[in-house]
């Protein structure tokens, strides 16, 4: 028969989906590349390991953001601002309603905010600049602060799911940050249909709001997110058409992007993929030869990036620009300094910076000596099994070696590579852990934060110390998002100390990996004209920046 | 006559060259006999036992005879002789310790491999038969393992003679074996003998005074060749071939010491079978030698039921 | 009997106790923190909060014990059937991450294993009848059991998958099913169960008929054999004893080979990404998920030990020489 | 020179050693310079075990082992006690690594005994040694053991026990493998050296081979002596009903076996049945001079159920 | 598989002549044999020839077997006839080392244990039987997850550390009926010492049992490593065939239909393995009489 999409008994997820037990492949989504594990909890606090689409989905934000236009779109909220220098006012939509059919208030929202005083829950730092959060009527919240941190406030405001308090409320705090949260009551469109070690399944849901109040309507009945187990398993199911949208990695696309397979890319030549991240060739500046600027930058001048980006990732990646800000924040680069001060492959460049800083190769090993006549031996660590990232490394290592710089790959661990990296025993490490996001601040904060901790967990691995930079980084924060002006003046200044101090390496942009097949939908995102343009994904903290749109733009290609 | 065997050869395949192990052996068994036959190591007597029943995969039937009852035997066809194995021809082999499938109890085997021949197990006959050996019933439900040595030898002894062979060839059967252990194991022979369930019997043996106890004939083999074969008393008592004499004068009978009696053993040592040398071969060791002895003396008859083969004793 | 059995609980007892041992040992004394590296897999933005969930999790975890309390608990835990909580699909306890995925490589082992048994030894002991037969087909075996089970996985993923299209090479069931008690959900049980259930089949199968094959040779020169060809018995008898005989080896061997076995069938799940140990045991090692690893490998310690066991059990009821306590089998 | 002081030999067999077998027990004798004596028994009566417990390769449960009056056990060196007492085994076959030349078991004896000694020196002390056990060097030296008989084999074994100036030979079974008429040969030699003043233990289950070479019998059965005394009075006068068993049992030529055999239960006990004033050494009654006999271990004996 | 053979003593009774005549005679040994030093043969001249590394990119990415790059190249362009044969060299290098290494551990181990008897040998006993039933790979997957492994080295350690028991076993079997032969007590009448026994007596008269379970390790070491390379948790530096079967799984060569990349290594290891296994069953035939063809 036909699945109950009734709110509430849908969240039970008992529902069979279809005679036969399958489901109707024309009403289906199959979609990969997010979970790397059976989905295991549903709780939207769990940021980096929740069911795909828990968040987005099912809980959903107070607004949607487009990084590719730079564009805040109110979701749950239906306006917000600044009413004051230190005080944020927001109004909630009307008619959203939970799927048990309690409507969304303003408590909720204020609840959620709540919850982030919890030491555990991510978001808890937002306390030390949050001061409250107040319901001022059912519709509207009222957040003062104690330091108005423009920049990450906008973050806040598309990234923290919003949980209903009728159902969160008397969580202990181990419930709330372990709690599976195994029938999630969200806002969204669709609602938990089933799950097994190697898939999740929705349902769509009637009544979801946004139906009726921006007339968008997710097309896909059912979605199955696979559970990744490698990257050629999705390969091998987009090509047997088992799977509409894989958002993993796939080395040698390429080629079937350009053969007919009926698969495509967001561009249909290189890069093929947007952007997603930067890969950062982190130098620790806490050790010898790496302390000097000079050598740093040597080493940036003898990276064959374009080697990499053509054989190893076969150009499914861009080459970075020498300020490391992704495509998305072109804006932001003042090509003035960069012009003046980047750099690119080069390695009689390299060399010339070596023999004028000093470092000469005195023994004859082939291998330059620091100036005062140490010897360099260098080492380059990506953890074991990350295969491209393996092949880059010895990529640049060669490169390094061919100046006269010794660098060896070395493949730890990823445990070990970790605790080197956060204690600041390592040489040089690959790192891409900072994703794009609405403000570039993001990267400023992960390249120049102190005082630099005995372990460096998230940000500035290099243990770099700038105090200027860190000064420039915070009053960054400070400019509100729409001042591109004011914000373009504080980037300028912390680009010039970057490619003047070059803490560390921009390498290449990851894509935001994304192959999908016309099988049974259409109307993807593309650059094609007249296609949407949302990111086309379902990564996790992505459908809020574009994934769910895409849903709303879908077609079936029958009937 | 039961048993006719009129110049058998059979020999060895190897790297060097063919063992000519059998080297043209003839002689009869009359019904009823017990037949010793003894010999030097290597002189051929296991071969021919084997070559009574089943040649193994080297050994080549290269020539002679076998009649048995009237009946030509195909040696030289193991298919063939599948019909008188058991039947006719039966064996107890020196290995009787590991004779039986380890894995079967007793009773299930014997049945199976009556089956096998299409033949109907009797069951009171077959305990009739243990208990001539000395062995109840219940051995029958056991396993090979849980029985001595010498359960097992007995054992062996019923299984081989059950569809009452008309020649039973027992090779070296208590060599393994201490005297007391012995002197069982050939009583029970001589017992299989005179209950009629086998016709007539060949003992392999080198041990000449134990087979004298139980054999009324004794044939002495050499270096694949026969040598003499005679009743038993007259074997031990008036051997007509040296090497026969030389054998028996070597026994050391119970209560000779040497201090009173230094026997002395036979010089030298027998000729390789690969590439024997005309003639009679024992003549290199033979204090009688002579010049005609560079001709293959005959086995023939000197006297009723007594052959040799020497020129001397002729 | 009794004794026999007693000896082999006795190693079984011990080789469990060193298992666990050293599964508690070895995470305990590499170098890496588990929990910074689960926070870092994290991602999260801000260093504070960071070091919170870190001091957070540590204290879930038990890490800030001293060892031997550690060690205690582990122990403790595990015989309440305890193997803690999975760290790459937190919060579920391993024991269920475990349960759910034990039925596939059941599903796939025990077939395998027994069919490839069975068939291998009639095959072998056939072959081993006919000279033609044994210098045509061995050859054939020989190649099998020298191959990699997961380059024969792949060849076939890629043949029969790929290439011919007409096998699905991932998953247990098709992705558009929900599990139910149709035919149509066994059908596709089946099917995504077939390739690599050969795979593992064909090496398996190889090594047991070459085993057989030699088993059987050597068999037929044994002194009950060739009495009895003496008495004539049929070649069907002979053939049936030497068989029986033969296959006491083939069931040692088979103890012998479990582990073996099941090493292929864990790297044989990771080809097919069928959701059984190997796969779990896989993503545990690159999760650097310890608890997962460590009851993965304890559940299959165990398993190897209760297998043995059967073996043993059954080695006693085919061969009346242990039953008769004269010693030790193999 | 050797004494034996009620030796046993106690194994543990089946898993971790559960049941015990006692291979022998309580056995006492001596071996005197120039001597021969018999052991006999038969299979399984432990006369190898004690054989291998006088060379050392297997010690001694209970009981002692002296060589002219020093404990053997207690004997640090086995190289120097080995200079003194040798053995030879049943299987001449089996002793000679069958991967290497025969004459290998001459270079282990110089590599351990004589390191010092030049080729050709030790090559005359072999051949001497060989012609002692009348074999022809060029015959056997360079062989390997499959190319000789075993008979050469058997004698180059004694001849390599004699290259040290050895006092006590331990001769285990070594005639039953070998062919009627090489057996005498081979018989004749440990007569020759006796004569040269070895003692010699001759460990047989041939009563007649015993017979023919000894001066005294000790006749084990079940791992306890049965009767011993001078081979003469043992063999003439057999008092014990298993020596008598056995001697029954020795085929002879000439004479074929009895036809009914004796019932063992209706024969007197030697040991309990003995004269009043026959004087008792432990479990042994001296029945003759130096003629020793046992319990007959039959039912009506009190002893019975121990020996059974 | 391990399960060759029964554990027969096989004496050399025959002169060397003889088992070198019958093994020239015998077709499996002498196959197995050219297989194993063809590849050999290649793994230690090919790399010769070529000027440039297994993991250099010097061709043009994925393309398919041709006069220049007889195994066609990799996704990256790496010469895949050039990455075989470095990885025969890691690949024979494990199975010497490995199969070396737990030769080694189950000789000892099986000499004492057999030799000795008694406590010695319950203990030994003990630990070859909790080693047995430990699923060994299971247990290298463990320890190499924990641990890293760097090169083929500390493979071939971890592998030849884990895969003796079954050779200790075999060879405390066959030491313990040695041991009870009559030269055996002669050697020790002779005064000499119990290693030099075993070394000298005992290790001499089962050389070709010792070089048939060197050949069964041999062959085992290189699939072990060959599914540990697979699992990813192969030596981190270098080529080996059974990285190169990792890689080309991991680059999709399977759906990119590059065959080439994925076929080489396989069948490489498949030969090699098999040719060894054929080549043991021609050795167990040629020093075994029994089974001797005439
Ligand atoms: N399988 C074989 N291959 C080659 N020659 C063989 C084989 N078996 C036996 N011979 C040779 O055949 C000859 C006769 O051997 P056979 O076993 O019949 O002697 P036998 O008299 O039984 O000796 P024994 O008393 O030692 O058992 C011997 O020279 C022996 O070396
Ligand atoms: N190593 C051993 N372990 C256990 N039992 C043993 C051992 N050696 C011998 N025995 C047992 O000790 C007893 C005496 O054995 P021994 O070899 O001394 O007898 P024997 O008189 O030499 O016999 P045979 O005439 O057969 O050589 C036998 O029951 C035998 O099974
Ligand atoms: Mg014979
Ligand atoms: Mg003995």
């Amino acid at each position: 028969g036909t699945p109950d999409t009734q709110a509430p008994k849908a969240a039970d997820g008992a529902a069979p989906p279809a005679a036969g037990g399958s489901f109707p492949r024309n009403e289906t989504l199959y979609t990969s590349g997010t979970q790397w594990g059976p989905p295991a909890n549903w709780n939207p606090l769990r940021e980096w390991d929740f069911a795909t689409g828990t968040k987005g989905l099912v809980y959903e934000t107070l607004f949607l953001y487009d990084p590719d236009a730079d564009k805040f779109t109110p979701w749950l909220a239906e306006s917000g601002e600044w009413t004051g220098d230190k005080e944020y006012t927001l109004k909630l939509r009307q008619g959203v309603t939970w799927s048990d059919g309690k409507p969304l208030t303003a408590d909720d929202v204020v609840f959620t905010f709540e919850l982030g005083k919890m030491e555990t829950v991510p978001y808890h730092p937002v306390w030390t600049w949050l001061r409250s959060a107040e319901a001022v009527d059912a519709q509207t919240v009222k957040f003062t602060f104690t330091k108005a941190n423009y920049q990450q406030w906008a973050n806040n405001l598309y990234s923290r799911a919003i949980v209903p308090k009728h159902l969160w409320e008397g969580r202990s705090e181990d419930e709330v940050m372990n709690g599976s949260n195994e029938r999630p009551v969200g806002t969204g469109p669709y609602a938990y249909q089933s799950h097994d070690q190697d898939r999740m399944v929705w349902v769509k849901r009637d009544g979801w709001w946004a139906t009726k109040a921006l007339s968008k309507d997710v097309k896909p009945k059912y979605i199955v997110d696979i559970v990744n187990s490698s990257n050629e398993v999705a390969m091998g199911l987009l090509l047997q058409k088992g799977l509409d949208l894989s958002t993993n990695f796939l080395p040698g696309i390429a080629n079937l992007v350009k053969g007919n397979f009926g698969i495509k890319t967001y561009y249909p030549e290189p890069p093929y993929m947007m952007s997603a991240n930067t890969a950062w060739l982190v130098l620790n500046t806490k050790k010898k030869p790496m302390d000097d600027a000079e050598f740093r930058k040597a080493v940036a001048f003898s990276v064959d990036t374009k080697k990499i980006v053509e054989n190893v990732y076969g150009n499914l990646v861009k080459a970075s620009n020498p300020t490391g800000l992704l495509p998305q924040w072109d804006k932001y680069v003042d090509q003035s300094v960069v012009s003046q001060l980047g750099f690119s492959y080069d390695p009689a460049k390299a060399k010339k910076l070596l023999a004028d800083a000093g470092y000469k190769d005195t023994d004859g090993d082939g291998f330059v000596e620091t100036p005062s006549g140490g010897k360099i031996s260098l080492k380059l660590i990506v953890p074991a099994g990350w295969t491209d990232w393996m092949e880059a490394i010895r990529v640049i290592s060669a490169g390094a070696k061919a100046v006269g710089i010794n660098v060896e790959p070395d493949f730890p661990d990823y445990n070990a590579l970790v605790d080197a990296r956060n204690s600041g025993k390592f040489d040089m490490v690959l790192n891409n852990e900072k994703q794009l996001a609405n403000t570039p601040w993001l990267y400023y904060d992960y390249l120049f934060r102190t005082p630099v901790q005995k372990l460096q967990t998230t940000v500035n691995f290099g243990r770099y110390e700038n105090a200027k930079a860190w000064e420039l980084a915070q009053q960054l924060d400070g400019v509100k998002p729409d001042d591109v002006e004011g914000m373009k003046k504080v980037t300028s200044e912390l680009q010039k100390i970057q490619l003047q101090d070059m803490p560390v390496i921009p390498l290449w942009y990851n894509g935001l990996w994304s192959q999908t097949s016309d099988a049974v939908w259409k109307n993807w995102p593309s650059s094609a004209p007249g296609a949407p343009k949302y990111a086309p994904t379902v990564w996790r903290n992505w459908l809020e920046m574009g994934g769910v749109l895409m849903l709303t733009e879908l077609q079936p290609v029958a009937g | 006559m039961s048993l006719t065997v009129t110049d058998l050869r059979v020999h060895y395949r190897t790297l060097r060259g063919e063992v000519k192990a059998l080297d043209g052996v003839s002689f009869t068994v009359a019904d009823g006999e017990i037949m010793g036959l003894a010999g030097e190591s290597g002189s051929g007597k296991s071969t021919l036992g084997k070559s009574l029943i089943r040649l193994d995969g080297r050994m080549r039937h290269v020539g002679g005879t076998v009649e048995l009852d009237g009946v030509e035997l195909p040696v030289g066809d193991s298919a063939a002789m599948d019909r008188f194995r058991f039947s006719e021809v039966s064996v107890i082999p020196q290995y009787s310790m590991s004779a039986l499938n380890p894995t079967r109890k007793i009773g299930k085997m014997v049945a199976e491999l009556l089956a096998s021949r299409g033949e109907r197990l009797d069951p009171a006959e077959l305990e009739r038969r243990l208990e001539l050996v000395g062995l109840s019933r219940d051995v029958l439900g056991r396993y090979p393992i849980e029985l001595s040595g010498g359960m097992k030898q007995r054992v062996v002894m019923v299984v081989s003679t059950l569809l009452n062979p008309s020649l039973l060839i027992a090779d070296e059967v208590t060599s393994a074996l201490d005297v007391s252990s012995q002197k069982a194991v050939a009583r029970t022979l001589l017992g299989l003998r005179d209950t009629g369930l086998v016709t007539s019997m060949i003992v392999v043996t080198h041990d000449i005074s134990l087979v004298y106890q139980i054999a009324d004939t004794i044939m002495v083999m050499y270096a694949g060749r026969l040598a003499e074969k005679a009743p038993a008393d007259v074997i031990v008592t008036e051997p007509r071939h040296p090497y026969t004499r030389l054998l028996i004068s070597s026994l050391p009978e119970v209560g000779v010491r040497q201090a009173d009696k230094r026997l002395s053993g036979i010089p030298g040592s027998p000729p390789s079978l690969l590439d024997p040398p005309e003639g009679c071969r024992f003549r290199d060791r033979c204090p009688l030698a002579f010049d005609r002895c560079a001709e293959q003396p005959p086995f023939t008859e000197v006297a009723p039921g007594h052959s040799v083969a020497c020129w001397k004793a002729a | 009997m009794w004794r026999y059995f007693g000896r082999k609980l006795l190693i079984y007892g011990l080789t469990f106790f060193v298992a666990v041992t050293i599964n508690w040992m070895i995470p305990r004394f590499m170098p890496g923190d588990p929990v910074q590296s689960m926070l870092s897999r994290a991602n999260i933005a801000q260093p504070e909060a960071v070091e919170a969930m870190r001091a957070h999790y540590t204290n879930l975890f038990g890490f800030d014990l001293p060892l031997w309390k550690q060690y205690a608990n582990f122990w403790a835990a595990l015989l309440q059937g305890d193997l803690g909580i999975s760290i790459w699909v937190f919060p579920t306890p391993v024991t269920d991450v475990i349960v759910r995925a034990v039925p596939y490589t059941l599903g796939l082992l025990v077939p395998a294993i027994l069919l490839s048994w069975v068939a291998g030894n009639r095959f072998g002991a056939f072959a081993a009848r006919r000279k033609w037969l044994d210098n045509t087909a061995l050859p054939v075996g020989y190649v099998l059991t020298a191959t990699p089970y997961m380059w024969l996985a792949i060849l076939l993923a890629w043949g029969l998958g790929i290439v011919a299209g007409v096998l699905p090479v991932a998953g247990a069931y098709s992705f558009a099913m929900e599990p139910s008690w149709s035919w149509e959900f066994l059908g596709s049980l089946v099917e995504h169960w077939l390739l690599p259930f050969a795979s593992l089949f064909l090496v398996a199968f190889g090594g047991w008929a070459i085993g057989m094959r030699n088993m059987i040779i050597y068999e037929l020169e044994a002194d009950y054999v060739h009495y009895l060809q003496s008495l004539g018995a049929s070649r069907r008898l002979v053939r049936r004893y030497a068989f029986r005989n033969a296959i006491l080896p083939q069931i040692t061997g088979l103890a012998l080979q479990l582990g073996v076995l099941v090493a292929g069938a864990l790297v044989t799940e990771i080809v097919f990404s069928y959701p059984g140990l190997g796969h779990l045991i896989l993503k545990a090692i690159q999760n650097q998920d310890f608890f997962l690893l460590q009851g993965t490998f304890l559940f299959i310690v165990i398993g190897v030990l209760i297998a043995n066991f059967v073996i043993d059990v059954a080695y006693v009821v085919v061969d009346p020489r242990t039953r008769i306590g004269m010693g030790e089998a193999a | 020179m050797l004494r034996l002081d009620g030796v046993s030999k106690i194994y543990r067999v089946g898993a971790f050693g559960g049941r015990e077998l006692r291979a022998v027990s309580g056995v006492s004798f001596d071996v005197n310079p120039g001597e021969v004596v018999s052991l006999i028994g038969e299979s399984g009566s432990g006369k190898s075990t004690l054989g291998r417990m006088v060379l050392r390769l297997t010690p001694a449960s209970e009981g002692t082992i002296t060589f002219d009056g020093t404990d053997v056990s207690a004997i640090r060196s086995r190289k120097a006690y080995y200079r003194q007492v040798q053995g030879v085994f049943q299987d001449p076959f089996s002793c000679y690594n069958p991967v290497f030349k025969a004459d290998r078991v001459f270079a282990m004896i110089k590599q351990e005994y004589f390191p010092e000694m030049g080729r050709a020196e030790w090559r005359d002390r072999v051949e001497s040694s060989l012609d002692g056990v009348r074999l022809d060097p060029g015959q056997v030296l360079g062989k390997y053991p499959h190319q000789l008989s075993g008979g050469q084999l058997q004698r180059m074994l004694i001849a390599r026990a004699l290259m040290l100036d050895i006092r006590l030979l331990v001769a285990d079974e070594i005639i039953s493998m070998l062919d009627a008429s090489t057996r005498i040969d081979v018989l004749n030699l440990l007569g020759d050296l006796r004569a040269r003043g070895l003692g010699i233990l001759f460990v047989t289950h041939d009563l007649s081979l015993g017979n023919y070479v000894s001066d005294r019998t000790v006749v084990l059965r079940r791992g306890r002596i049965a009767e011993m005394g001078p081979t003469d009075r043992v063999f003439g006068n057999p008092l014990h009903p298993y020596t008598r068993t056995l001697l029954d049992s020795v085929p002879r030529l000439h004479t074929k076996w009895a036809d009914e055999e004796p019932a063992a239960g209706q024969t007197p006990c030697p040991f309990h049945d003995r004269a009043p004033d026959t004087p008792v050494r432990s479990d042994l009654a001296e029945a003759e001079k130096e003629h020793y006999v046992a319990c007959a271990g039959s039912g009506a004996c009190p002893a019975a159920k121990e020996t059974a | 598989m391990t399960a060759a053979g029964p554990a027969a003593v096989v004496t050399v009774r025959a002169p060397r002549r003889e088992a070198l005549y019958f093994a020239l005679r015998n077709g499996k040994l002498v196959a197995g044999l050219v297989v194993v030093l063809v590849f050999l043969l290649a793994a230690l001249l090919v790399p010769l020839t070529i000027d440039y590394g297994p993991n250099d990119y010097v061709g043009p990415a994925a393309s398919a077997p041709s006069g220049e790059y007889w195994f066609g190249t990799t996704t990256f362009g790496q010469d895949v006839f050039a990455q075989f044969a470095y990885g025969l060299r890691a690949t024979f290098l494990v199975g010497l080392l490995g199969g070396g290494l737990a030769a080694v551990i189950g000789m000892a181990v099986g000499f004492t244990a057999g030799y000795r008897g008694g406590l010695v040998d319950e203990i030994l006993n003990m630990i070859t039987n909790i080693v047995l039933v430990l699923p060994a790979l299971v247990v290298l997957l463990i320890v190499n997850a924990y641990l890293g492994v760097r090169s083929v080295g500390v493979q071939a350690l971890f592998i030849g550390l884990t895969s003796w028991p079954w050779a200790a076993r075999a060879i405390r079997a066959q030491t313990f009926s040695l041991r009870s032969r009559d030269f055996v007590d002669l050697a020790r009448l002779s005064g000499v010492r119990t290693p030099k026994i075993i070394v000298r007596e005992i290790a001499p008269n089962m050389s070709s049992y010792l070089f048939m379970t060197f050949i069964l390790l041999f062959g085992g070491s290189i699939l072990i490593a060959a599914s540990l390379d697979f699992i990813g948790l192969g030596p981190t530096q270098g080529v080996s065939l059974g990285l190169m079967l990792n890689n080309a799984a991991r680059w999709s060569a399977l759906h990119l239909g590059m065959w080439w990349w994925f076929i080489p290594p396989g069948a490489g290891i498949t030969a090699i393995v098999g040719a060894l296994y054929v080549m043991n069953v021609g050795l167990d035939e040629v020093f075994n009489p029994k089974l001797r063809e005439m």
